[in-house]
């Protein structure tokens, strides 16, 4: 059958997934907003996983308010972006490294 | 749902009516009169800092089907954060305005973020906690970035914002681990479900314990999730990075103490080790690294980390006595802080941003009173004796000993001395060399009447510290 | 149910392979189309779980919204392609088996150390005529009122802060004030002047 | 009589104060004035005390001045013992020191440091007293440092000369080191006696020569031998008693009225005194007047012979001193302390006169002291040549002078003394005191020949100035002379064997060689002085004068054969033994090397370097290293933040 | 007036806000105008009359008594029971008025000389004199901690602003090696908190504690104490700090910060930990011996002036801790009081006779801008006056009978043969070493020929130098020919003391 285990395992896939793709990842930025987007799905799937296997709710809620707080801060992150882009002309993660040390 | 569920969150609505009437009204101030929105947003705060002490309860009062909680805490934690928010936008103003940044938005943004700090203090659920978070994050991403025309905050604020995305990311996911095991968001029921089943099957609690300790450890920037911390302090403008490095302390004490304490306080045994490592690593890479720089935006970055270490030290004791230290030593350290960047912002200029140690050099030929209070306050975070910081690091240590692991306690110590090294160095810049530039710092009267008083402080409330110590005792006894 | 697991199988094969998609892929148009893809797979296995609810508004608001504004700033900033040409870091190998460690510790918990109750069968159905979105929508304006109107401010925040950031007057831009022009009068824009006559030298 | 006491004390120390703070308002003659008048008045008193002792019948005193701390049970007072051993070296000093004070108007006429020199020599006449009439140790102890910062300051009164500073640096610090075991033997009295006061100690000596010490854990040494020991080292180095004589030749670089008043007369003969006066400590322990006689011996002997090669007038009466010393120190191991001390009071009449005889000598040849570059000066100075010739007289111990009763019945007393049996140390000590008689003549004649007879080597320019010196110079010289010849006379029977000493000088039932040679041979001085003819020493001193005649007047060539001849002995004694050697390049060398071991690389390189700005610079380092984790690139940070989740996670799982 | 009560608040105050006031009145370009002068006559009259409310202390203070008196106490922080808790007594009775002398002092050796921003630097000097008499008065484990700590803060700028040249490296050597070495005497503080409820130092006395933890609160104390005094090996912040310290801050870190190590070990360590104490005895007189032996042949090498000095103050200290840790070596009778009661005069006259040392050097520094012997020789020809306090002096620190420096030393030595006839030979060996490095020196700088054409020039002493140099000499002279009025200050106290001590806390 399929329950919450296989959505566990699923959620956590997409969850490592997500954050080996940061990790590795130097190309651009945008990618790297992806694999956030990525990750927000996964830790959705373990809300919705369990809220149904408790057979509550307010775990469902909580997906709906991490969709919303996903999308404002997908905005965000992309306006920094174009405000990064103005000013260096890249979005290279590899550029990305006026500050170290 | 009833009346006085609004009257407890009064603050907060208070706060948020008053952030759309600033919006609004910036949209109709011009660029000359600009200092109204200063104004307006001061005004603002005096106001939710007023209803804040009105609506101060006796008890803890828990509304909004439990999402929300008063208590001497959250009080506490509010109204310090109201004062340093104001202290941040005083000292920013005349930064702002010789830098062309005179925006609305800067105190826009730093109100919402104080509307966050507030929402995570009186949080009583992981959700509202998460948004509260959130609310803080956001704003703080787009102030640092709020210089449109400078890379390195832009950089910065992408750091930040990826990071912080990560951080919370993780933070979610532990949520809901948690969530799947207690069936509950909400503090004190998961608290009630810990203490119910005390053969819970742990391990997955503990994982998600583990997952919201990395939440926890990237918004306070312990080791190793401190690595946005240096970067934003050196690349956000100054009087972003004071708004950053003070008030959000105290939502970030907040924020620990609601989930581990209030929430998971029954797991005490599991999440003290993990901080304490987390801390240790901490007061050690942040003093250690802090020798290195020569960005005094950046030191004080290492040197914040290497505080988060005393804070969460204290925390790991998990007695009363230790949340009372993290409360002092969060407390007390802001004040050091936030006029340790009150002084950057003072030494810089129209385009010149003095970040550099070297602009401190001969500083006492410039001005002998900022140079005694930055003195001051570089004292307090050594920890000399009596300047408040000392008290600090007296109660922590206190907390730690206490708890018996004295070997912590040497550790601490000898890591603060370790860490006295840099900040002698600033003390060293402006007293031992010459000065090379002789530009006389010029403030306006409010600014230096308040730097002053941040200045002394730091020595007046090391002579009387027994007030605020109380104070943070009788706090301490009232969580959980 | 085998018809489900199969269904949940695919679909979580499809999902897995369009998040790699995501991370691999050397165009990141493709990487958003993939995951678009990604999202879509996600909301059938919602829907598998009878989470009509968020399976909708994930793609709804989700591939309706975030993703087109990611394809915009993509489009928008017209990054070149050619110019990212190594796609990992040095360390890739550490991070993909530290990755592979969390995995593996994940895994470990979810099928051998959880709750020692846990049923290992599917999800209890929902009883007859139960409608997630009302039920959703129940406690969301009453039980989570206050989460609600948070929400609510994150939102405003993040208008405000998207503005802020990207929002700019050019200096020298140049703009028609239209109303301005609506109001405009003759004598506004001429101006007859009275001079004495010249006088000669 | 406290008050006289006071008077004596304060006099010289209230004119050296006056001169040396206000020297340049009093000027020279005031300052000249003021300190002879206080010694005088002091040098009155004392004699006055000491005919108050000697016919009086005045009983000894032991008078508390005030308390000078008192803590732990320990009463450190200051304090006067004035009994007759004590009037008596009170009345020498204070005699020497007036003759000297006069002696300096003359000597020092035309010195700058006029007043300075009254100021020192006065304040050491302080000194002086301060140590002789102390009660207790700590004010002993006071006064042996006192008078060795004066000989230090007096030494190096010329401190622009680069060998007077070297001098007074070498004094100091030899007398340290005999210093440092006579603290060290203080301490042991205070450890087993609980007190400083002479009275208190000497009551408890017998407790403490039945106790052990363990300086060696496992060797239980009597401790009254330690104690007795420790202290003599501090004699050591006063008296200049080999190895630790090396300082006093070298003080000669000094002025001469110090060298006759401190490193003749009286300073140098603290150890005598000193040993004298714990005689009821030293009486206990046969083995520390064994080290006593020994070393006394050997300084008596092997310093005299130095004398022999010096040229240097006033080295050649310096190692003359050492070997009298030597010959005292011999008396004391003897427990002749009675003959030690009137060897001092005699030594310090003719040793002082011909100390200020050789200066003399000096002023009119303008600060020549190479006896190569004298000779017949008898025709140009008489006064000083007489004078000189009693000195020398004395020294030799002719017949009749005082030094002959003083060294001669010494002699008898080691010769007859039974403390030490008939072993090697009785035949060191006696073979020593008799042979050094012939060496004492010889130099003391070779001396004087060479600067007041033979040839007139001095060269025409100064012969021409050479003149007796003025009375201020010759008065003391005749005033001391009288003394010198006569004193033997009427003090010998009384000092040494009429029990004058009384309870000052204790000697144990059975070896007191004294009353022996009452008992044998005393028949009265004139007896002794006819019986003169009878004993080696005359025989003795008289080859030793007919010797240096012979040498150095008859056959001058031959001094220079016998240096050719025997070089390598003239070398060891030219070169002293080599002590200077030893002290200079062995142990002042070896302490700078140390020193400079001990700096570099204990301190600067290990102490300084690896452990304290090594730990700061591995710090820097560390610092340096662990920034390079901070590379700014985001997955780095990511990456960061990833290992410490999976740690966290890794801990859970596995090892909790 | 009866101002008996608050007499140790006074002379803790006076000084602080005699330094604020110099802060107001700030510095002036010109030191000649009537600010300038203004400024330093407030810094002199401010040090002086602390000064004189001190001798109406020694007039009050009763030497009967071993309690503390002038007692002040009232709640600083009610929440872990600190009090603002002053007294003092026969151990703290001589140091502080060894402050309050060595002050007035240092602020005339200062007087002209200073030319950069002379107020600040006048002012660090009362604060520091202020927080100094704080230490001593203290007796608050916390009050005593912070004045400890923040006296640290006015040494760090006094070297590091008007220092010679390696001055930072100096005063930072200085500021961490002491850190660190009292953070973990604070550790001890609060472990003793925990066990007592209370940082009054008597509780602490009275605390019951187990051998490992007096151990390891020894060792806490011995790293705080050992610093400050400085034994060996920890002493290497010394010759630095000395050195490229200004003339009087090289007089006060030598006079008066020294004493505070051998202070805290009579005040703290052995009262607090008897049995630790007595189980590190050993440990202590061997520190100490090396301390005398090994420094003094390093002190030998020195060719800088300031240095030898530092050096010879670490060997003379060495005296202090040796005659402090004697008293388990002596079995019976007089001694362990003589010890104690030698180290402690040992201190105050190490406190006059280093000051005054430094301050000769100062006078020579003023003049010449070196400290190195090698550049002088002859100064007694054109200084003849200095040249004479220059070898009192010196006889003094070769522990000269007559001056200061016998009395302590005498004490000690006596008491250590006592103990064992070896830590007296090594202790005794000062007297030869001492002499020679001291001596040495002396006959490079101040006598022989005129060395250079800089020594010819040189100016005698003027008339500031000479009164101040007068005053030390008297003292050390005073001292030195009748040393009972101070050793009568603190007999009972160290009776008190040995008897505590002999009470095993196990």
């Amino acid at each position: 059958m399929i329950g919450l285990q296989h959505y566990l395992t699923l959620s956590a896939m997409l969850f490592v997934l997500s954050i080996a793709g940061i990790v590795i990842n130097r190309r651009n930025l945008i990618l790297l907003l992806m694999c956030i987007e990525l990750m927000l799905l996964a830790v959705n799937f373990n809300f919705i996983a369990f809220s149904r296997y408790l057979g509550d709710d307010t775990g469902q809620v909580f997906v709906f308010f991490i969709l919303t707080v996903a999308a404002a801060e997908a905005a965000i992150g992309l306006a920094i972006l174009v405000v990064l882009f103005r000013n260096r002309r890249s979005i290279n993660v590899q550029e990305l490294n006026t500050m170290k040390g | 749902m009833n009346l006085t569920d609004y009257i407890s969150a009064a603050p907060e609505m208070i706060l948020l009516v008053l952030i759309c009437v600033v919006l609004i009204a910036d949209l109709f101030i011009d660029n000359e009169h600009r200092v109204a929105t200063f104004w307006l947003s001061m005004a603002a705060l005096a106001i939710t800092g007023w209803s804040i002490l009105a609506t101060a309860p006796i008890e803890r009062v828990v509304v909004f089907d439990g999402s929300y909680v008063s208590d001497p805490l959250s009080q506490i934690l509010k109204i310090t954060a109201v004062a340093f928010v104001a202290l941040a936008f005083l000292y920013a103003r005349d930064y702002l305005r010789a830098n062309d940044l005179h925006k609305g938005e800067y105190y826009l943004l730093g109100l919402f973020g104080l509307l966050g700090m507030m929402i995570m203090t009186s949080a009583n659920s992981l959700l509202t906690m998460y948004l509260g978070l959130e609310t803080l994050a956001l704003s703080l991403y787009a102030l640092v970035a709020i210089d449109r025309n400078s890379a390195t905050a832009a950089e910065s604020a992408m750091k930040y914002f990826v990071l912080g995305a990560i951080a919370s990311g993780a933070l979610l996911y532990g949520i809901s681990w948690i969530y799947g095991v207690t069936g509950t968001l909400k503090f004190d029921e998961i608290a009630a479900v810990i203490a119910a089943e005390p053969d819970l099957n742990n391990l997955p609690l503990w994982f998600g314990l583990a997952f919201l300790i990395v939440g926890i450890a990237f918004k306070f920037g312990a080791v190793p999730f401190h690595m946005w911390l240096p970067d934003v302090y050196q690349g956000a403008r100054t009087p972003v990075t004071l708004y950053i490095a003070s008030a959000p302390k105290l939502a970030a004490l907040a924020f620990t103490v609601r989930i581990l304490v209030d929430g998971l306080g029954g797991l005490q045994d599991v999440w003290a080790d993990m901080i304490m490592v987390v801390a240790v690593l901490s007061l050690l890479v942040g003093n250690v690294i802090a020798i290195a720089q020569t960005n005094i935006k950046r030191m004080l970055g290492y040197s914040a980390i290497a505080h988060v270490g005393f804070i969460l030290l204290a925390i790991f004791c998990g007695t009363d006595k230790g949340y009372a230290a993290a409360l002092f030593y969060t407390l007390t350290y802001i004040v050091a802080t936030a006029g340790a960047f009150g002084i950057v912002i003072l030494l810089s200029r129209r385009g010149y941003e003095a970040e550099s140690l070297a602009d401190f050099k001969g500083l006492n030929e410039r001005s002998p009173w900022f140079t005694l209070m930055m003195m001051f306050l570089m004292l307090s975070l050594t920890g000399i004796p009596p300047f408040i910081g000392f008290f600090g690091k007296l109660n922590v240590i206190d907390a730690v000993l206490s708890s018996g692991y004295p070997g912590l306690a040497v550790l601490m110590v000898v890591a603060s001395v370790v860490g006295a090294f840099y900040y002698l160095r600033v003390i060293w810049y402006m007293y031992f060399e010459p000065a090379e530039d002789q530009a006389v710092l010029q403030a306006s009267a409010d600014t230096r009447l308040v730097l002053s008083l941040n200045g002394v402080a730091v020595l007046g409330l090391g002579i009387v510290p027994g007030w605020l110590w109380a104070l943070c005792t009788q706090i301490a006894l009232s969580i959980r | 149910m085998l018809f489900h697991a199969v269904l949940f199988y695919l679909f979580s094969f499809v999902l897995i392979g369009a998040a790699c998609g995501v991370i691999f892929s050397k165009n990141p148009v493709h990487s958003i189309m993939f995951l678009v893809l990604a999202f879509f797979q996600s909301a059938m296995l919602w829907l598998l779980v009878e989470a009509e609810f968020l399976a909708i508004v994930l793609v709804l608001v989700y591939v309706g919204a975030v993703m087109v504004l990611f394809l915009f700033v993509v489009m928008m900033l017209d990054i070149n392609v050619e110019a990212v040409q190594r796609g990992m870091t040095r360390f890739a190998p550490v991070a993909i088996g530290v990755a592979l460690l969390m995995a593996f510790e994940l895994v470990q918990l979810i099928w051998l150390r959880s709750r020692a109750g846990a049923p290992p069968g599917g999800f209890e159905a929902y009883p007859e005529g139960y409608s997630n979105t009302k039920a959703l929508g129940s406690v969301l304006y009453t039980e989570h009122v206050y989460a609600f109107e948070i929400a609510a401010v994150v939102l405003l925040l993040a208008i405000v802060a998207a503005i802020t950031l990207t929002m700019r007057k050019r200096p020298g831009l140049k703009v028609q004030n239209i109303a301005a022009q609506v109001a405009v009068r003759a004598k506004d824009r001429l101006r007859v002047v009275k001079m004495d006559a010249e006088k000669k030298r | 009589m406290y008050s006289y006491y006071l008077i004596i004390v304060l006099a010289p120390l209230a004119a050296a104060i006056v001169a040396g703070l206000f020297g340049r308002q009093i000027g020279r003659a005031g300052s000249h004035w003021i300190t002879i008048l206080a010694v005088g008045l002091s040098c009155a008193f004392s004699c006055l005390v000491l005919r108050n002792m000697f016919w009086g019948g005045a009983e000894s005193e032991n008078i508390s001045v005030y308390t000078w701390a008192v803590t732990d049970g320990l009463n450190m007072e200051v304090g006067f013992l004035v009994d007759r051993l004590t009037a008596l070296m009170m009345a020498v000093v204070t005699f020497v020191s007036l003759m000297v004070h006069v002696y300096t108007i003359g000597y020092m006429h035309d010195d700058p440091g006029y007043q300075r020199f009254f100021s020192y020599i006065s304040l050491f006449t302080f000194s002086m007293l301060m140590l002789v009439m102390s009660n207790n140790f700590l004010q002993l102890f006071f006064g042996w440092e006192a008078v060795g910062l004066m000989s230090y300051l007096l030494i190096g009164f010329w401190f622009k000369r680069e060998n007077a500073i070297f001098a007074n640096l070498k004094a100091f610090l030899v007398n340290r080191l005999g210093d440092f075991g006579f603290i060290l033997g203080i301490s042991g009295i205070v450890m087993f006696t609980g007190s400083l006061d002479y009275a208190e100690v000497f009551a408890r000596a017998d407790s403490v020569a039945a106790q052990n010490i363990e300086v060696f854990s496992g060797t239980p040494w009597n401790a009254m031998t330690v104690i007795c020991v420790l202290l003599f080292m501090g004699a050591m180095g006063k008296s200049a008693q080999a190895p630790l004589h090396v300082w006093l030749p070298d003080s000669m670089a000094g002025p001469t009225p110090i060298s006759a008043l401190i490193h003749a007369a009286t300073m140098v003969t603290a150890g005598i005194f000193m040993v004298a006066r714990m005689s009821p400590l030293f009486e206990l322990s046969a083995t520390a007047l064994a080290v006593v006689i020994v070393i006394g011996a050997i300084t008596a002997f092997f310093t005299g012979l130095l004398g022999i090669v010096q040229n240097d007038i006033k080295r050649v009466i310096a190692y003359s001193t050492l070997s009298q010393l030597g010959y005292m120190t011999v008396a004391l191991g003897a427990s002749a302390y009675g003959a030690a001390i009137f060897h001092l009071m005699t030594h310090a009449f003719f040793k002082s006169l011909l100390f200020l005889a050789a200066g003399s000598v000096i002023i009119a040849l303008h600060h020549e002291q190479d006896i190569r570059k004298m000779g017949g000066l008898r025709k140009y100075m008489p006064i000083t040549y007489w004078t000189a010739l009693i000195g020398s007289l004395a020294l030799i111990g002719f017949p009749g002078s005082s030094g002959f009763f003083s060294k001669d019945l010494l002699i008898e007393a080691v010769k007859e003394s039974h403390w030490h049996g008939q072993g090697a140390v009785y035949w060191i000590a006696y073979l020593s005191v008799l042979l050094g008689v012939f060496v004492t003549a010889l130099y003391s004649f070779r001396m004087f020949f060479l600067v007041f007879h033979g040839e007139e080597r001095t060269d025409a320019k100064t012969r021409s100035h050479i003149h007796e010196s003025p009375w201020v110079v010759t008065v003391p010289l005749v005033v001391l002379a009288v003394p010198s010849a006569i004193i033997g006379w009427i003090t010998v029977e009384p000092i040494l064997f009429d029990g004058f000493f009384g309870d000052a000088i204790v000697v144990r039932q059975g070896i007191d060689v004294l009353a022996h040679l009452k008992e044998t041979i005393w028949h009265g001085s004139f007896a002794l002085f006819l019986h003169a003819v009878q004993t080696p020493v005359f025989w003795l001193a008289a080859a030793g004068a007919f010797t240096a005649w012979f040498l150095y007047l008859k056959r001058p060539d031959i001094p220079a054969t016998i240096k050719a001849r025997f070089s390598g002995l003239y070398n060891l004694l030219d070169r002293k033994y080599y002590m200077d050697d030893l002290y200079i390049k062995g142990f002042a060398a070896g302490g700078r090397s140390i020193g400079n071991a001990l700096w570099q690389k204990g301190d600067q390189l290990v102490i300084d370097g690896i452990i304290v700005n090594g730990t700061a610079n591995s710090i820097g380092k560390l610092a340096g290293v662990m920034r390079q984790i901070q590379t700014g690139y985001l997955y780095t940070y990511a990456f960061a933040m990833i290992i410490g989740l999976t740690m966290l996670l890794s801990w859970l799982i596995w090892f909790r | 007036m009866d101002f008996s009560q608050y007499i140790l608040s006074l002379l803790i105050w006076l000084p602080i806000v005699g330094g604020v006031l110099l802060l107001v009145i700030g510095d002036d370009r010109d030191v000649n105008s009537s600010r300038s002068v203004t400024m330093r006559i407030v810094a002199l009259s401010m040090s002086l009359l602390t000064f004189l409310i001190s001798v109406a202390l020694y007039k009050w203070f009763d030497n009967s008594t071993p309690a503390m008196q002038f007692v002040e106490r009232s709640s600083w922080i009610p929440a872990i029971d600190v009090w603002y808790y002053l007294g003092i007594d026969g151990f703290s009775a001589p140091l502080i008025l060894l402050t309050t002398f060595i002050t007035p002092l240092v602020v005339l050796a200062g007087w002209d000389t200073i030319k950069i921003r002379p107020a600040q630097y006048f002012a660090a000097f009362l604060i520091l004199e202020g927080l100094m008499i704080g230490v001593f008065s203290a007796l608050d484990g916390i009050l005593f901690y912070v004045f400890w700590e923040a006296m640290l803060v006015p040494m760090f700028l006094i070297i590091g602003v008007w220092g010679g040249e390696r001055r930072i490296y100096a005063t930072l050597k200085f500021f961490l090696y002491t850190f660190l070495g009292s953070v973990l005497m604070l550790v001890s503080f609060i472990y003793l908190y925990g066990q007592v409820g209370s940082f009054d130092l008597f509780k602490f006395m009275n605390a019951p504690l187990g051998m490992t933890a007096q151990k390891l609160i020894f060792i806490a104390f011995l790293l705080a104490f050992a610093v400050k005094v400085p034994m060996w090996p920890v002493h290497t912040w010394l010759p630095d700090a000395h050195v490229e310290a200004p003339t009087g801050g090289s007089v006060i870190l030598a006079a008066i910060m020294l004493k505070m190590g051998g202070y805290g070990f009579v005040r703290l360590s052995l009262p607090i930990v008897p049995d630790g104490s007595a189980y590190f005895a050993g440990l202590m007189i061997a520190l100490s011996l090396i301390a005398v032996v090994y420094i003094s042949f390093v002190a030998l090498m020195q060719k800088d002036m300031k240095k030898l000095i530092a050096y010879s103050s670490i060997a003379h200290m060495g005296f202090v801790t040796l005659g402090f840790f004697l008293l388990w070596s002596i079995s019976s009778g007089t001694g362990a009081g003589l010890g104690m009661t030698g180290g402690m005069v040992q201190m105050v006259s190490h406190g006059l006779i280093s000051g005054a040392m430094f301050l000769c050097v100062g006078v020579l520094y003023d003049r010449m801008h070196s400290r190195q012997i090698a550049d002088y020789g002859g100064v007694a020809n054109t200084m003849p006056k200095f040249a004479a306090f220059m070898v009192l002096f010196a006889m003094a620190n070769a522990g000269l009978p007559g001056t200061s420096g016998f009395v302590g030393e005498f004490m000690v030595i006596i008491a250590s043969f006592k103990a064992n006839f070896w830590f007296a030979f090594c202790a005794a060996s000062i007297l030869v070493l001492g002499a020679a490095y001291t001596l040495w020196m002396i006959k490079r700088v101040v006598y022989g020929e005129v060395a250079n054409k800089n020594v010819a020039a040189l100016k005698d002493l003027n008339q500031r130098e000479f009164i101040v140099l007068t005053v030390l000499a008297i003292a050390v002279l005073l001292i030195g020919l009748w040393p009972a009025p101070l050793v009568d200050m603190m007999n009972v106290t160290i009776e008190q003391l040995l008897q505590q001590v002999a009470q095993s806390k196990l």
